[in-house]
């Protein structure tokens, strides 16, 4: 099958391409980030209770998300794909940080390591893919405004290191729950736009 | 501040349980679940249980399972497999995406052949042995978190030995 | 509007070539690329080749192939092969999914058999030709686009003949 049959007008990947690559890739990044969290969890956090801590403690919990089916299915396709983009967009900031500060936790393993470098790269690469299906869906002008700020670094690099564990746990935690949130939510919209809710 | 809310259910899942239906439970959220025992003496609760539902989803087994033997080019015969998602797993929406793992052994073998098949509903199976009957199960899992569903009911085949 | 870029990197590959390397690639974009020559004469442009990364990755051969010849139930033998997936590639996230095939021949043959073998990491060999020695490869490709990686190395088993 030719990639582009007509040569270069309108020689550009199909809606179905991008949601496909974008489902992939979100597929791949909350299989990361859960296998990143459970590791943190065995390794660090095991008796320190932190999960009773850990409730709704999230920076991004300030966007309404829809939080089961029906509520996933009554939101305009634009408006979840904006909420998706700003969700992203929230997460570019701490991943950032957290790939450089779990270098400094004690004996931190490899395979934490090289996962939050990774899902600091797959989130830039999903959030360059969302914007490309954004800019193909979306009737007018692209929202920039859905976004909440992070400002978890200082307790990162607490002294305390009770504390200090504790905020990753909690980071990770929210990572876990918002790329399976993104996931979930893409392949909805995938299912609506491209499969016509018949996947 | 912390709601406290009375278990909504005590009998539908019978003696000393509670029951939480869709209205009572959502995704994405930490409930913490504790048990508070009662009686002239006085009460005392139970350690709390975190429960998120999204990690404990168990599905029904897979359905519609059809069993069909085929010869490749060179004669040789392999199977195909095909099934259907439970019905009440809502995947048409694309809320819950399921993967599932096919086993087969021979009638009288002892060791299963375990056989991931990620998302795709259908599967070909080669190298089976000529003459042999094999019993054939499927099961599902959502893709990420929860837990396996049972194993269909057990299918039968047999191999042709021309 | 179209943004134009020069090769990268014109030195990696070798002569006559340019590398792209990840941060030069992304897998959102369909690539238009074109060789222009130049000499004192003027210059002049190749036809546009059209490449969605996608469409050609190449991943690395199947590792740790294990060959064990078995006896059925009926005394005959039979072959079980295994293998993994070449390390660089995530199967485990399910980012690739891969497929395989697998050929055989007698060692002093002319004819490959190929057989595929879809998802399965392993295989069973039945109607084997008794005091022959096999070679046997194994290669892989991802599921949808992609192309075939170089076959593994041969390796060879022999069939006992009682």
């Amino acid at each position: 099958l030719p990639i582009c049959p007509n040569g270069s007008v309108n020689c550009q990947l199909s809606l179905e391409e991008l949601f496909d690559r974008a489902v992939k890739l979100s597929h791949y990044i909350h299989f990361l980030s859960s296998e990143m969290f459970n590791e943190f969890d065995e390794r660090y956090a095991q008796g320190r209770g932190f999960i009773t801590k850990a409730v709704n403690s999230c920076h991004t919990a300030s966007l309404t998300t829809p939080e089961d089916k029906e509520q996933a299915q009554q939101i305009h396709h634009e408006d979840l794909l904006n909420l998706i983009l700003g969700v992203l967009r929230s997460w570019n900031d701490p991943l950032v940080h957290l790939a450089s500060e779990v270098q400094r936790i004690k004996e931190a393993p490899e395979t934490i390591l090289w996962k939050a470098v990774e899902i600091e790269e797959q989130n830039k690469r999903l959030l360059e893919g969302m914007e490309k299906i954004v800019g193909r869906v979306q009737s007018g002008e692209a929202e920039n405004d859905i976004y909440t700020p992070w400002d978890g670094l200082p307790s990162l690099q607490l002294a305390d290191e009770d504390s200090r564990l504790f905020a990753f746990y909690n980071l990770l935690h929210c990572l876990r729950r918002d790329s399976h949130k993104i996931d979930n939510y893409l392949k909805v919209l995938k299912c609506r736009l491209i499969h016509d809710n018949n996947c | 501040e912390e709601k406290i809310n009375e278990c909504p259910d005590y009998k539908t899942a019978g003696p000393n349980s509670c029951y939480f239906d869709k209205k009572h439970t959502s995704f994405w959220t930490i409930y913490n679940i504790t048990v508070k025992a009662t009686n002239e003496m006085g009460s005392n609760v139970s350690d709390p249980h975190y429960v998120d539902v999204t990690y404990i989803v168990q599905p029904d087994p897979p359905v519609n399972i059809t069993l069909e033997l085929k010869k490749s080019i060179k004669r040789k015969p392999y199977l195909v497999l095909t099934w259907s998602p439970p019905p009440l797993a809502d995947v048409r929406s694309g809320w819950l995406t399921l993967e599932y793992e096919l086993r087969l052994k021979p009638e009288e073998g002892e060791e299963w052949e375990t056989i991931s098949v990620g998302q795709q509903t259908q599967c070909k199976m080669f190298s089976l042995n000529p003459g042999k009957r094999y019993i054939v199960q499927i099961h599902c899992k959502p893709d990420h978190h929860g837990l396996w569903s049972e194993w269909s009911p057990e299918m039968y085949v047999e191999i042709p030995t021309d």
